[in-house]
């Protein structure tokens, strides 16, 4: 069945829209890979988490909602600021802490918003973001609002008690919250196993929430699973939970080595199930485009990226009179 | 002329919340019985029946949960008040208080408010004992992105409290238990707030200026009254407002009075007393004739037995042997 | 397979060691009735809740551990105070905040322990217990004992998260951890049904840990439940759920009128389940006691009663010295 | 003559974790990331490989759920040792803190006593802005029931921590990032502690008392170096036991030098820095020659612009400005 659905959703895309994801796919690549460069020569501090190996998660996240429906997530956030529309200039300018950043260079690398994109963050208290994600469900709801409310965390995350605590609710009240679980194998230096009773995708059972696990390294099979979830969210009014079965290629943040595991398990990842090469190798095999149009689009991403640098690296820091506004709304 | 009405600190509370709820689609409460139980401490008599389940919610006994939802969805736009039972609980949900709901304007460089009012009865209630008795004015007024308040009677309670939900800060709102049942006029019109960071000089004097918040303030009006007998005057001051708090009435106050007892339910260290005391010392100090008490709750967890609770609490005469002491020096 | 158990269960008890039983459950109830008393005249201050309705959930659950068995319960302590062998007096004492009561008069009604007797309180804060009733389960497998916690706690509890996260622990580390929902149909005002998604006794599913329902007003149903969870518990180092269906008969506390159900509901439950009266019937019909036999026992508990009532309303306020000592511990 | 060791402050608290987890069984330590990984901080480094999955125990990232466990252990007999990965966490599980580890003795009569430590890294690490940079020592040293220390150097953190897992009273432990390099000598005795509640003159002096914490301890030490380059005498007091507060240490300093400046990182308003300035006109009202200066972080969530940052917390040259003006006054 939903082998089925993800043939059907695959002719729905054409071309151009696929390319359009595929160059998603790569600015978040891209945009990764710069930053921890830039870490790495001291022009980021703090920490700093990355997203390479988990992009099909997003972008087939994304290209399964609609406009108007609201996002939040963890510290990991970078990616998650561009697929709702937020600027590579804004984020690495936030990054390098100066003004011109996202949040004024105030928030930093786990702080970005973007509310007029429905992007609500960036938040640093592991499984925060998950009550408050079902509070942006509960808006919808009290508005009469057909949006949902995308609201990620990592098989880390999973075990917080808040979590349940906001499941519960959302069922009881019919919320329209898809929980995203990005199960990335690790939360910090700890392998999921060895953390995690029982199945991730199961943990809504206990208040009748249903939920499934889906190969979060491929975009079809994470666009079909979000659309037909969007749809039973809103059709049933009930919440629903995805677990993404994902991975991530660098250590937690910029100052993890990653010694709990081997390279080859990581090789093994980013050989058999890259979620850009699995693209990559459709995109040719199946929709006839060849590599040179396909590294082009690489360097066109590359070459924004680089604007992008260069913007946030001549941007002025914040003014000291900036340390103390934006503390009280008016 | 203003029209007024007579009622009690909770009615006043439910006033205003109802008048808020009337006047803007976004304002809801949520809590636990809130809506069909008419609150623990009936402060949301007939809300529920008035305005339905939409409006008044019964949350599960999940502070923490349903502390982050209310709080997502006022980031949203809704301006949600949410009531706990006692803030004892608020332990369970302070993360989101403070990490979610105070600092999320900062980082966000100013794009994303949270208009919320955190409301309930703080400390001391009487003989409910440890788990149910601490005074939280200290730990939230230490918060920067949030406002405190803490009316000290039913005008205030109504007046302050419409002013909270209609801010666009995260306002984290004390009531008393002994309070609960005070009756005061005020006004019936349907804008009447009280501004947000105005102390109220309650009664002036020229010889000591005693400073409280909450429920203590009627220890200080008691102290006031007993030193009269003694023939000093004393000033009394009602904070109501803890963050921001009115820096100029108190030490405008203390410069006229040149002494300053401060009374305060709360364990003294790392409290609110403790400030306003380093805050006069250090904008006043010249005109200080004595150093400046703090009177404060015994720093132990609150006993149940109904002598020791007495004990741990501000007691009027102690205060007044004290400060006899101090004017005659 | 349950009910066989429940008639092996039976045959096993002597007619003397139930009305052992039959005493403690009255005990438990002529103490309540007294408290509330007690507290209408104003002997007893702050909140005050009882335990009249749901005696035979206590009693079945003592019926099934053994000695060096931990307990630990919420703010309505006062029965399983008795349970664990704190007598009357120390009880009532308490609650009238004497020098003699339990705690010294400075817990007061909520907070009640006996540690030397395996009674860890008595926890004012909804759902407290239930981590510090896993973290004493942690110190049996931590000092290898084959003992079990039984950590009770109420159907409005059910949805904190601390439960859930301490359930996830005690799966993946196999503590010998009983948890017991009293679900006795309303948490204060509300119904359970109204805050609760799903089943309670399902609430360990995500994290594997099996759990059942059972007639809390039956004391054999639940002395066969738990004589078997524990088993289970030592045998598979697992913890186990038992959801005990009860009822309360009272308010909530002592200023609750509880207008939120029928006298009819409540009238229902006292003529049909009330588990006194079903270990009254099951004494007369089965064991052949006379209706003279047991009401003598009512008589002698209600003496000691009085002798509790007479001890706690003439023992000293605790010193006033006592209001900064047992602050900090030496 | 005792033999020394010369280690950093980083490595002296895995030291004294496993000196005490090796003289006594009922020792074990807990938190995300302390067994496998060594510690977020490297804190625990190689104390998994000694000791095991009993007594080192990898926990998932459930603050609330694991240090409830924890204090339950503890009261039933064990000695657990708590990492935070940063104290911001705590405020998911400040109520098993606070309502189960510090209230319980009392409310208990003396008869259930929790002795645990909760160890880990507090206040501003560097850059990592609002919700990872803030103080809990006022929130802390605010309840009864609790013990609080800072160390600010290798040898108190090692010394002051054995005390801490020996204490049988529930226990704050405050570290700071910046000083996990920090390197100094200590004893290499089994039974080496530092006593709890005694603060450390770490530089004797006349003109001024400063007085700090954890890392501003630092910052102090910089302040008086400044000072005596202008020709004054700055005493330096290293609070190390936030709670209990050794008063006698302070007021002594501040009857000789008959000025005072708290340094601390955490925000003024209901802070340790404003308490001690509270106790010290209190108490030593007629020594004063100014009023006790608190210089504290901004009050504001934490930026995370390097600019920012800087500016958020104590300064020293604004600091010495202060000081020059004070003195010379
Ligand atoms: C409450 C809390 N505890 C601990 C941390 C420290 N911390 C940050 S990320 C993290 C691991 C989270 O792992 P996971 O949820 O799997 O997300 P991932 O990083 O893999 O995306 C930890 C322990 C935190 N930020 N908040
Ligand atoms: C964290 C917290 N929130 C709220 C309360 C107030 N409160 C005390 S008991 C109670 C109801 C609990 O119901 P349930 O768990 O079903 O137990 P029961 O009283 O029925 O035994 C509430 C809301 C509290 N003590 N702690
Ligand atoms: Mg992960
Ligand atoms: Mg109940």
């Amino acid at each position: 069945m939903q082998d089925t659905n993800i043939e059907q959703l695959k002719s729905n895309f054409s071309t151009d829209v696929l390319l359009e994801i595929y160059e998603k796919m790569l600015r978040f690549r891209r945009m990764s890979e710069k930053t921890a460069q830039m870490y790495q020569q001291g022009m980021i501090g703090g920490f700093c988490h990355l997203y390479t190996g988990q992009e099909a998660v997003l972008a087939g996240t994304f290209a399964g909602c609609k406009e108007g429906d609201d996002h939040i997530t963890s510290y990991r956030c970078h990616a998650h600021a561009l697929a709702c529309g937020v600027s590579e200039k804004e984020v690495l300018a936030e990054l390098t802490g100066r003004a011109t950043g996202i949040s004024k260079g105030k928030g930093g690398s786990m702080h970005m918003f973007a509310p007029e994109k429905g992007y609500w963050g960036g938040h640093g208290i592991v499984g925060a973001q998950v009550p408050l994600g079902t509070g942006i469900a509960f808006h919808h709801k009290y508005m009469n609002q057909d949006n949902i409310c995308v609201t990620s965390y990592g098989d880390g995350a999973a075990n917080q008690g808040q979590i349940f605590e906001a499941m519960n609710m959302a069922s009881l009240w019919g919320l329209p919250v898809l929980y995203v679980v990005e199960n990335n194998v690790y939360g910090m230096g700890t392998a999921a196993k060895r953390v995690c009773a029982g199945e991730l995708f199961e943990r809504g059972q206990a208040f009748d929430i249903k939920g499934e696990k889906v190969d979060g390294q491929d975009f079809f099979a994470v666009a079909e699973a979000v659309t037909r979830a969007r749809k039973f969210i809103l059709e049933e009014k009930r919440p629903y939970i995805i677990e993404m079965d994902t991975y991530r290629y660098r250590g937690h943040s910029m100052s993890d080595p990653a010694k709990y595991r081997s390279k080859e398990e990581v090789q093994a990842v980013k050989e058999n199930r890259d979620p850009l090469m699995n693209m990559f190798d459709y995109l040719i095999d199946e929709r006839g485009l060849t590599e040179e149009q396909l590294k082009e689009l690489d360097k066109k991403v590359k070459a924004n990226l680089q604007d992008a640098v260069d913007f946030a690296t001549t941007s002025p820091l914040p003014d000291a009179s900036e340390l103390m506004t934006d503390i009280l709304p008016r | 002329m203003t029209q007024t009405y007579k009622t009690t600190y909770r009615n006043a509370l439910r006033d205003a919340m109802s008048e808020e709820i009337r006047r803007d689609e976004k304002v809801y409460l949520i809590g636990e019985e809130v809506a069909e139980y008419n609150g623990a401490y009936k402060c949301s008599q007939g809300m529920w029946e008035e305005f339905g389940d939409k409006r008044v919610i019964d949350s599960p006994i999940t502070e923490y949960g349903f502390t982050g939802i209310a709080v997502g969805s006022a980031m949203k736009g809704l301006r949600p008040i949410v009531e706990f039972m006692s803030w004892d609980f608020s332990m369970q949900s302070c993360d989101h208080i403070i990490n979610s709901a105070a600092k999320t304007h900062y980082m966000s460089g100013g794009k994303v408010s949270c208009p919320i009012v955190f409301r309930g009865q703080n400390a001391a209630s009487g003989r409910v004992a440890a788990q149910h008795s601490q005074d939280f004015a200290g730990w939230y007024a230490n918060i920067p992105g949030l406002k405190v308040l803490a009316p000290a009677n039913a005008y205030d309670a109504k007046g302050l409290l419409k002013a909270a939900i209609r801010d666009n800060a995260p306002v984290i709102f004390l009531e008393h238990e002994k309070l609960y049942g005070m009756e005061n006029e005020m006004p019936t019109d349907l804008d009447f707030t009280v501004e947000i960071g105005k102390a109220n000089v309650i009664k002036e004097g020229t010889d000591i200026s005693l400073i409280a918040y909450s429920y203590p303030v009627e220890v200080a009006k008691e102290v006031a009254k007993k030193l009269e007998k003694d023939g000093i005057s004393a000033e009394v001051i009602d904070l109501r407002s803890i963050s921001p708090l009115d820096e100029t009435t108190i030490l405008d106050s203390v410069k006229k009075t040149s002494r300053a007892v401060i009374i305060q339910e709360a364990w003294s260290y790392a409290s609110v007393g403790d400030s306003i005391a380093s805050l006069i010392q250090q904008k006043a100090f010249d005109y200080l004739d004595a150093p400046v008490l703090v009177e404060s709750g015994a720093a132990t967890p609150m006993p149940y037995a109904e002598n020791l609770e007495k004990l741990a609490l501000p007691q009027v005469d102690v205060i007044v042997d004290k400060i006899i002491k101090m004017v005659n020096k």
